[in-house]
């Protein structure tokens, strides 16, 4: 393969990606795109090593492989702009975190199970150093895998007293069902989350939440 | 095309099904298909219009060239075999179906003159709304062929040195969380449908099955054409099958009179057959 | 120098951020450092797009601001790293979206009556929590249904810039056209007729498909 394509590809995954990836999850992730060897994608690394440097964005390597990362000269303005607006929660991890909320204990295979992909080691890494779950035992099967539970501080940061304060399934099913469970949990709560309402920032018009339940309202 | 009549002939003749003139008899008790099944294929279209976009569209019609005569009675051919089959249909095809009969009956009568009577023609009305909804149809299959975050493209959002550690890291919204679980549970519904479907029965072989039949025989009973032992996939699969031969125009569905079940025979057969009795039969099915 | 390191400050922003960001918003987190004008903001952006075109990571202006991202020329490849296909958009979704789009303000009645069939509460709920479609006001007749458009999260997530950037609506031929079709079907005739008719820009023998020329008709 072309050693530009190589560069293309690697520079892609690595720009898109949630965390670091190694060589040898590179080389797999290419096996269809030309499959370079190790060697080749080692190459392109170091070019774009070079190309990025002087650059306010590195590549660096760190222990979980290789990643972009922004220059630590620039950590004070990264402070302003995620002290206005603090980053989301990825969807990955929000769903990890909402299948040990709901199915503690659970080992990491089993989240996986049910979410179709493997779930990262960094993911489980924030959760359990927010101290938003915890390892609560091990399955005793072989590989001993380690099962995972939340937290009382899951519970003080997500307002609730009790872990049955989460809505029940069946009413999780319907959206419908869920908005009203979530309106119920909000009026009970304090008001501390509208700080972190980072919808209005698309929709500065429309509270999201109040919104979308009006309109199918008046229209049943 | 009775490639093979032979084949015809030699079949034993069990209970004769007259087709034209005469009333059918009802579906066979005992062929079972679940009316779930079929719901599943209405769904495939998108209502009344996409429904009578399909049947204008597979004949490669243009729109304000509709014969009404035709097309009406496909229409109505489809509706009546998915109420035969129980199938609850919505308001909508009912009253698309009424629609229709009132724009036949009044392509019956005389115009008065080609000038007077534009106001209120329920035809014009129809392929006003046909082309509506054709126009925002295609607007939607471009809208997805645009590239999108997070299926075609990324978006780019690094960490930075240093920063890391003091990231403020935000608490999740309960609501977030829970839309999280609900959408991650019916992924993995989504997951265990998907596996379903790739069962064995694919429509493309069950066309040749569904062809090779009906060579060399007459108009074939719809019905006759459901095994009873593939339960709801195979009924779904079947039902695809002949839709796509219809489409490629390699079979041809036929209904009689109003009410009378469907019935298939290979494309350009009928011709042929012309001036026979058309008494078919119906093959004690396997 | 000077124009260097705004050039620094404004790439380790936007590739930093969470979502777009607008050159006013540039200039407010840049206040501290070195406080460029909206000139030099733009300057250095337009410095970055050259400098990024052709890679695999590009700059680009959306409806929300300028953003970082990884083109469609790999989305093969993202594929692979994303694992899970996200799931596809229904066609009942794709177009009650389409209609939005196309014709907002819009009710729903008003997308039923096109669509023929009834718009479940679910599609407008999925839609209003993706956040590519607001309630933008309420038609004031008796019942005041909710008025749908769209967002710029949704502009955003298509790589556009303006509602204008969308593909134009197939053009639907004037009914007078139908009329000559109706006379042509009942003459029997199957010949073509030229067109010439000054009252109607297509022809019937035209296919639908052919392009309107200006989004702004389709818009309205």
């Amino acid at each position: 393969m072309i050693e530009e394509k190589i560069l293309g590809c690697v520079e892609a995954l690595l720009m898109a990606a949630d965390g670091p990836l190694t060589v040898a999850r590179l080389e797999i992730l290419l096996a269809e795109d030309g499959a370079p060897d190790r060697k080749a994608i080692r190459t392109a690394l170091s070019a774009l090593q070079s190309d990025y440097a002087g650059r306010a964005v590195n590549l660096v390597e760190v222990a979980g492989g290789w990643r972009f990362r922004v220059g630590a000269d620039y950590a004070g303005l990264l402070g302003k702009l995620w002290e206005e607006r603090p980053p989301k929660l990825s969807r990955a991890l929000l769903e990890t975190l909402a299948l040990i909320a709901y199915r503690q204990p659970i080992s990491r295979g089993e989240i996986e199970e049910v979410r179709g992909v493997s779930v990262s080691s960094s993911i489980i890494k924030t959760l359990l150093e927010r101290e938003w779950v915890r390892v609560v035992g091990y399955r005793e099967v072989p590989g001993r895998p380690a099962l995972f539970g939340t937290t009382s501080q899951f519970l003080d940061d997500l307002d609730l007293k009790r872990l049955e304060d989460l809505p029940s399934l069946p009413e999780i099913r319907d959206l419908d069902d869920l908005d009203a469970a979530a309106d119920r949990l909000r009026a009970g709560a304090s008001d501390e989350q509208e700080g972190e309402d980072d919808h209005a920032s698309t929709t500065p018009e429309v509270p999201a939440a109040d919104d979308a339940d009006s309109p199918s309202d008046a229209l049943h | 095309m009775s490639e093979h009549p032979a084949d015809f002939v030699d079949e034993p003749p069990p209970a004769a099904i007259l087709v034209r003139g005469e009333r059918l008899d009802q579906l066979p008790d005992d062929l079972y298909i679940p009316p779930d099944a079929l719901r599943v294929i209405l769904e495939a279209f998108e209502g009344p219009l996409d429904l009578l976009l399909y049947l204008i569209r597979r004949q490669n019609l243009d729109i304000l060239d509709i014969p009404i005569q035709r097309v009406a009675q496909q229409y109505v051919a489809y509706i009546e075999l998915m109420q035969e089959l129980q199938i609850e249909l919505a308001g909508e095809y009912l009253l698309m179906a009424a629609m229709l009969a009132e724009i036949k009956s009044r392509m019956l009568l005389p115009r008065p003159s080609a000038e007077d009577d534009e106001g209120d023609d329920p035809r014009a009305e129809l392929v006003r709304r046909l082309q509506e909804y054709e126009q925002f149809k295609t607007a939607a299959e471009n809208v997805d062929t645009l590239p999108r975050v997070g299926r075609d493209m990324a978006v780019v959002q690094l960490s930075a040195e240093q920063v890391d550690i003091d990231r403020p890291q935000p608490i999740p919204a309960l609501a977030d969380l829970l839309l999280a679980f609900k959408e991650v549970m019916q992924r993995a519904e989504l997951f265990a449908h998907h596996q379903i479907e790739r069962e064995p029965l694919s429509v493309r072989e069950r066309m040749s099955g569904i062809l090779q039949r009906l060579q060399g025989r007459g108009a074939t009973p719809f019905s006759s054409l459901f095994p009873k032992s593939e339960g709801r996939m195979g009924v779904v699969v079947t039902f695809l099958a002949i839709l796509e031969l219809v489409r490629e125009a390699l079979v041809e569905v036929e209904q009689t009179e109003p009410y009378a079940p469907l019935s298939l025979q290979v494309a350009g057969a009928r011709g042929d057959r012309r001036g026979n009795d058309d008494v078919i039969t119906s093959d004690g099915d396997d």
